[in-house]
């Protein structure tokens, strides 16, 4: 195959950014003292911290050429599984980047804020709705502090009932989040198996749910990209016992418009605005994790809630069974207003014809592959699909020599060895922005590096070839970790 | 819709290859009753104009910098942003890219947050920084939750009752379903924290102070850590302030052990208040208690330096319900900014932009002193300090809101007994003139 | 040497932008609908133009991996002589990007225009005080349309006396678009080669000047980088005869503060904004060539004239001596308010400042350059240094190989073959940016190419190695020009 | 000064090595008497956050969408922008870099301006195009300077007074010195060119009109054709609203031999007029005429293909006075920014959004109609046209500005004959609303 993607050219070094500094430089333009200088005590006056000197040249070269040695969305196809690497509107960045809204004080009087609440009250509500659900908050930050949040929410409902719950069931496809976040509010984690056929059975849970039980985490579509079809039965087992049921919102993308959780048995329900609402990534973060939950559960939620009274927003700071606060101001309006902005532009049908492309796209990929790659489960997916190494280890080739092989075709690799469930998982979710050619020329390199793996397994094994750097050494780095120059 | 690639073509040959005829037939292995029946119910599509004019009508109704003068600091500070950094930051090799998972085609990143990791520590004068928390409330919480666990056999903590009061009710979130207990420390008359209440008690976990604290005083760490020290606690600094320890000692060199701040100061727009930036940082010997990501040096199979992801079996997505931590997604692009800030302003510019915050504010609270406030603590301040309000200043605070000035913020509803205190806050960004304007109003 | 600069990485293959169109794909978002379709006279209606059909993120796709084929000042240093490839101020981009600037429209009426004229006014005035001259206008769109008015001018002036001069003086080591300039006005060009010190003699104009040659065009300092000592006495000998004398400023960097070109007998200059005022060079322009001119030549300047009368700005558009306009609007607006937010931030000991050390740049690559590339004239320069591959023919290679071969070491190549008196020239213009460390590296690399030349030549005419695509063919390329898809 | 890197040390060290003790000593070469005696007279240099608030203030007393309604098209029309557009040409790769002469690290602009070359021609129905000229005016001046040149015979151009004014002023600037003579056509009470003048004189080396013309109407190009066909004269086509041509029958379709039109509408923003787009196309025959730089296709060393700026022996670098024109740098950047505005709109998008601001027009013609306005010119316009306005109008309009509708532009000025007529222009960017209010103001 020829590669249509990837190529070679000249980018460039950068050493660390102290070692270009020389004494006298600074790169940001200084205010004018137009007051008296006022000396601190000295007692409480430290040495200037030793950070580096340089021009305003000099950053901006040291940035641009980091940059450039990124990959990212707007760089190719980057169907990291459970991520939703979809396309970052530019549109929703000048929202963004509004004066009003950028440089708004959180705590500034609220007659000077309506915008903004407006804003989160509108988002609140559309969210909601599309998972059918009655109230929501935005303050989690991410969607593990979106978890957290329904943790916090179930352990407030069962103690506003006198009870103390201490288990929490989570499915072995969960998320390392999920039994984290149960862990996080003092909840042990039961764990149960998903079925032969990639899902949880009713039979399952039944085990496991009892009366000291809180609830249960799931994610559907799972994490195999699956639809959990036993939803309705389970949630009647965790409901009849008491039990709450949470779900994990990180793969919304797979049915917006096709399915509405607050209508199928879950009680909680989390989104990653950064992941189905189309908010940049950011290498990392920020994301934004809010939270909708079914009528009963609103009186939990975290403190301010939004109000509408007439045409006014207030926050309102006391609610007397709310579990609290969860971060210093209202969540990331930041991220929140992206998705705002991608909400109004999509529109209901518009966020439909999302979910079914993504699931087109992914169920394409995994019809396209699965002589080259083994398919963990051969069933219809949903919005990603699960492959494994299994054709290639006679070869001695692994999951990860797939994956830095294929950055050598110019593509981001897929999510490797999540879930934990499948032995070396190659989780591909190619979202609905990507094209059909450039999925079927990404099909073209899987197959390739396919193909290789038994021609050729060297070069699958020094892969990458391409990139400024090659293999990196994770496990000397973790062994004697430096984490600062 | 532009962002949707699929023509009809696409999608009919696309469905020939799973031998389906209809996208619905996608979805079924989704029972039929789960399905929706009616379209959601959502405001029709806006075009990319009608967007604009609706975000800046409401972008509009908001008070903000540079328009408006808000004397409010508080957790959020209106600071001067360089034009660089908002161009570098946006280069979409950063922004649309998501965690290193992938070091050879994210060295971008991690080199960022590796510098960002460097000079973190270097302002705060600890060994060891994550890659990012949320915020500082949220990390400050998980500094005492390492504090709890490493002291098996204590669950109490003491905090500052001048720790941001919204970083205590994230405490009491964090803490209170695990069952762990909350101490708060009162406050001395000249604005800073009172130890006295835990003086020599030993079932303390750690204890922890903001300094410069939410009524802008500056700690007295040395005798913080003193106390800690006798409690054999683990001793606590959050900031919300970072342009402060431009000036102040290091809380690293008071020997704290863990530091928790909010780095929104260094070149992050205020946004409202999110997303800002979590910093957490600490002693070496606390490296594998902190909670998320490390970027870490590396070598490639050339032997080329290289950064990567490490240590990242203290990390959810391997150890689950052992991890120290369950955050994933951190605010990464915020800690490559404030990076880019640091490395920008530089030690001589970091130094003057820090001493220019604290003539501002102590320009503003003489000129406040002439127009009749009253200085509430004695304690020196860095750029933000609370005053006793003159009468009738609340009226003129609202009349003032319509010339576009906030004139500082009530903390009554935090601190019931500081009726008529209000707290204010002034940085590099306000003139001379904006200062004088403001005590002319409110005289 | 160890190349400290460049490495090589991943990047990215792009087709030609039609060939990833799809029927039915649109990028913008199309405006409603509000008011009737009126349908134009079908006879008057053509086909829809055969456009590519794409989504937004093929766009975003496309340009953004083309740009990471390009090389830019962010990119690394970009010492093109003659263009003072300088850092562009990112604050620059945000002032010509605020809303009342970038969609303001010219025909505005004045009163609603203030803003925009009292820049341009003030940006006038500027660049009057920096070249010692009465006025300015801002019209010429680039260097050589400044040219173009500078000969338009000179031509009025000749008119309004009752003369026709049909003749311009003109240095071998002028830049092209100086007699190509005189052409475009009916002007003939008298070519004088300069003397042994690369500077022009009196003697020479002396010996051409007569009373139908209309002026000289001089550049000062001139392309080889030299201060041209005589320009008094070549203006008196001008000026004698009646001549007036045209300074092409495109090299104002080197004498902000030290010189003023209307001091010294120069009668009208061009500067070129996008070189000596950091604004951005765009791949190509645009660019901004305002003049400024000695009081007596004030009447013939374009119309219309920017006047202040009390705290108002006027446009004049009658003048009767004015030769006419040249541009449709103002100029290029845009570009100017960029160079006057640096003016503003840089200040009259600023702007000495750079020039001191742009000259100071200059003579540090002379002085450590000069055994490994033959210096075509040895003496102090200005901002600029011009070498030849004199060293280096003995062994078959060219100064375009060494061009090449630098890309190598991660700089852009310096401006070669010109000026065309010098054989084999190469034109080294660092800039005042370029901090000593860069231009160092740049040292040490030009140093490592010299070495080369000698020791393994095939490496220099094989090069590029690094970039995208190799050394192109631009003789079969002009031969049979393929000019679009 | 941020932008300078030099520390004391580094310049120290550089004098050094030319044996200088200061930087003074550079500038030996100048004649003491030339030197500068005293400082410039400029203004103190502002920090990043004084010119913020300086270029702020001016920038507020500019009428300017989407705040203001501009109902003037005349030469530059305010179009929507997509928010990728500013985004991608900020990309310092594009940006930062200059012409590309060395191709092989410049393949970005190259390919990205034989894009645009490809697109204007099939957009503008001619054969090859240039890599871009300064703006319409110029161009259209550059190819009468053409057919001057080719019909070696002849020293006089024809033009219709329907070129928009200031093209006509540049005209003559650029064609009087040498010696030209331009003649003008007048015009037809429909609102076209009148050729009847020049009919059958051989004596004419091109023939000019601009379609739509200034009035906005269409031109009759098929007539024009065959008028400049009988003169034998170059028939030259120019346009100052390239929109129009997503709806209408491209001029090269007409016979055009040269077609300079103004490329702002296409993505690029009105800046107070400039800079603009000049594009420059023709039929191949007249290729090695065309003024300025072309890319075209290349091979490298190994057989890729990649692009190169070509044909540059016509250009002044090389042939001097010879040259076909003096231009260098030229408008670049907005070629590339065209050539993104082209494909993002594509053949779908560009044919609606043409069509839309016809119907703006058009509703806003029946609206004005209604106000008691009378249409002063019968011919097919595209989005413009010029209205007779009824009796105190002009009052009206002055007390429209403070209201931030400026209604329409005055062309007596221009065509002192047309008393009271007002040309008026409505693209996609007005609503039915904004339409309606002006309409509504002006009764
Ligand atoms: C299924 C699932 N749940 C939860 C999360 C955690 O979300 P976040 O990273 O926003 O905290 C992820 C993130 O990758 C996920 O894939
Ligand atoms: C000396 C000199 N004069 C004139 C010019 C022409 O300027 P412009 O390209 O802006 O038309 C140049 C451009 O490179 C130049 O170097």
């Amino acid at each position: 195959m020829e590669n249509q993607t990837a190529t070679s050219g000249l980018i460039f070094n950068e050493p660390l950014i102290w070692e270009k500094s020389r004494e006298g430089r600074c790169a940001v333009s200084l205010p004018d003292q137009d007051v008296p200088r006022s000396p601190l005590d000295p007692a409480l006056t430290g040495n200037s911290p030793e950070l580096p000197q340089l021009s305003e040249l000099d950053i901006i070269r040291h940035y641009t050429r980091l940059s450039q040695w990124n990959f990212g969305v707007d760089s190719g196809m980057y169907p990291l599984g459970s991520c939703t690497m979809k396309y970052n509107p530019k549109t929703n960045e000048v929202q963004a980047a509004r004066p009003g809204f950028k440089n708004a004080h959180p705590l500034a009087d609220e007659d000077v804020s309506q915008g903004a609440l407006m804003l989160m009250y509108n988002l609140e509500q559309y969210l909601a709705e599309i998972s059918g659900m009655a109230a929501t908050t935005l303050q989690p930050a991410a969607g593990a502090h979106g978890e957290l949040a329904g943790m916090l929410v179930i352990h407030a409902y069962h103690e506003k009932k006198g009870q103390k719950r201490s288990k929490i069931i989570i499915p072995d496809t969960a998320h390392g989040t999920n039994p984290a976040s149960a862990t996080l509010c003092g909840y042990s984690s039961v764990n149960i198996s998903s079925g032969p056929k990639g899902i949880l059975t009713p039979e399952a849970v039944a085990k496991v749910m009892d009366e000291d039980t809180a609830g249960i985490m799931i994610t559907n579509p799972n994490t195999l990209g699956l639809f959990e079809e036993n939803i309705r039965e389970i949630s009647d087992i965790v409901h009849a016992k008491g039990g709450l049921v949470y779900g994990d919102g990180a793969n919304m993308n797979a049915i917006m418009g096709i399915v509405k959780p607050g209508e199928i048995g879950i009680d909680i329900i989390h989104f990653n605005l950064h992941k189905t609402f189309s908010t940049p990534h950011g290498g990392g973060g920020p994301g934004s994790g809010p939270i909708s939950v079914v009528k009963e559960l609103e009186p939990f939620l975290p403190v301010p809630r939004i109000e509408k009274h007439g045409d006014t927003y207030t926050l309102v700071h006391e609610k007397p069974d709310s579990f609290g606060r969860l971060l210093t101001f209202y969540g990331h309006f930041g991220i929140m207003l992206r998705a705002y902005a991608y909400i109004l532009s999509m529109g209901a049908e518009g966020l439909t014809d999302v979910s079914r492309l993504a699931v087109l796209n992914a169920n394409y990929i995994k019809e396209s592959l699965r002589d080259d790659l083994y398919l963990a489960y051969d069933r219809p997916c949903m919005h990603e699909c699960v492959f494994t190494d299994k054709y290639q280890t006679e070869h001695g080739i692994t999951t990860l020599d797939m994956a830095k092989r294929i950055m050598d075709y110019g593509f981001h690799p897929p999510t490797i060895y999540f879930p934990l469930v499948v032995h070396g998982a190659i989780m591909i979710e190619p979202t609905e922005t990507e094209s059909k050619e450039t999925i079927d020329h990404f099909i073209d390199a899987f197959k390739a590096v396919a193909k290789e793996a038994g021609e050729n397994p060297e070069i699958l094994k020094s892969a990458p070839h391409r990139s400024k750097v090659s293999r990196l050494d994770e496990v000397s780095a973790a062994r004697k970790p430096v984490l600062r120059g | 819709m532009r962002y949707l690639p699929h023509t009809e073509q696409d999608i009919k040959e696309m469905l020939d290859k799973m031998g389906h005829s209809s996208l619905d037939d996608l979805f079924e292995t989704i029972p039929e009753k789960f399905r929706v029946k009616q379209e959601m119910c959502l405001p029709a599509p806006l075009t990319e104009w009608a967007l604009n004019s609706h975000m800046e009508s409401m972008a509009k109704t908001m008070a903000a910098a540079p328009e408006q003068k808000i004397f409010i600091g508080a957790g959020s500070y209106p600071h001067h942003i360089p034009s660089i950094i908002p161009y570098l930051v946006s280069r979409s090799e950063f922004c649309t890219a998501y965690t290193p998972y992938q070091p050879e085609i994210s060295q971008g990143t991690l080199q960022g947050i590796y510098e960002f990791q460097t000079m973190i520590t270097e302002l705060l004068g600890t060994e060891v920084a994550t890659a990012s928390h949320y915020d500082c409330g949220t990390a400050l919480s998980e500094a005492l939750l390492i504090a709890l666990k490493k002291k098996k056999n204590s669950n109490i903590v003491a905090v500052s009752s001048l720790v941001h009061p919204h970083h205590r009710q994230i405490i009491n979130t964090y803490l209170g379903p695990a069952g762990y207990e909350v101490i708060s420390l009162p406050y001395n008359p000249d604005g800073t924290t009172d130890m006295s209440s835990i003086k020599g008690r030993e079932d303390i976990a750690g204890i922890a102070v903001q300094s410069p604290n939410f009524f802008g005083c500056i700690e007295n760490l040395e005798d913080v850590k003193a106390g800690a020290d006798t409690s054999n606690a683990m001793f606590i600094v959050s900031f919300t302030e970072a342009l402060a320890y431009g000036l102040l000692k290091s809380p690293g060199s008071f020997g704290a052990d863990i530091v928790a701040g909010e780095g929104q100061s260094l070149g992050i727009a205020q946004s409202f208040g999110g997303p800002g930036l979590g910093i957490l940082t600490s002693t070496k010997a606390l490296m594998r208690n902190l909670p998320g990501r490390f970027v870490g040096r590396a070598k490639d199979k050339s032997g080329k330096d290289g950064f990567v992801l490490t240590l990242s079996t203290r990390e959810q997505h391997i150890r689950r319900e052992k991890a120290s931590s369950n955050i994933c997604s951190n605010n990464g692009l915020n800690a490559l900014t404030a990076g880019m800030y640091l490395a920008a302003a530089g030690k001589k510019g970091l130094r003057e932009i820090a001493a220019l915050n604290h003539d501002k504010a102590v320009y503003l609270k003489n000129k406040l002193k002439s127009s009749g406030f009253t200085t509430a603590f004695k304690r020196p301040f860095f750029n933000e300090f609370v005053m006793k309000v003159p009468e009738g200043f609340k009226i003129k605070r609202e009349a003032l809101k319509k010339k576009g000035i906030i004139a500082g913020m009530d903390i009554e509803p935090y601190y019931p007994s500081l009726k008529d205190h209000y707290l204010f806050c002034a940085t590099e960004i306000f003139s001379r003139q904006d200062i004088e304007n403001l005590a002319l109003e409110v005289k």
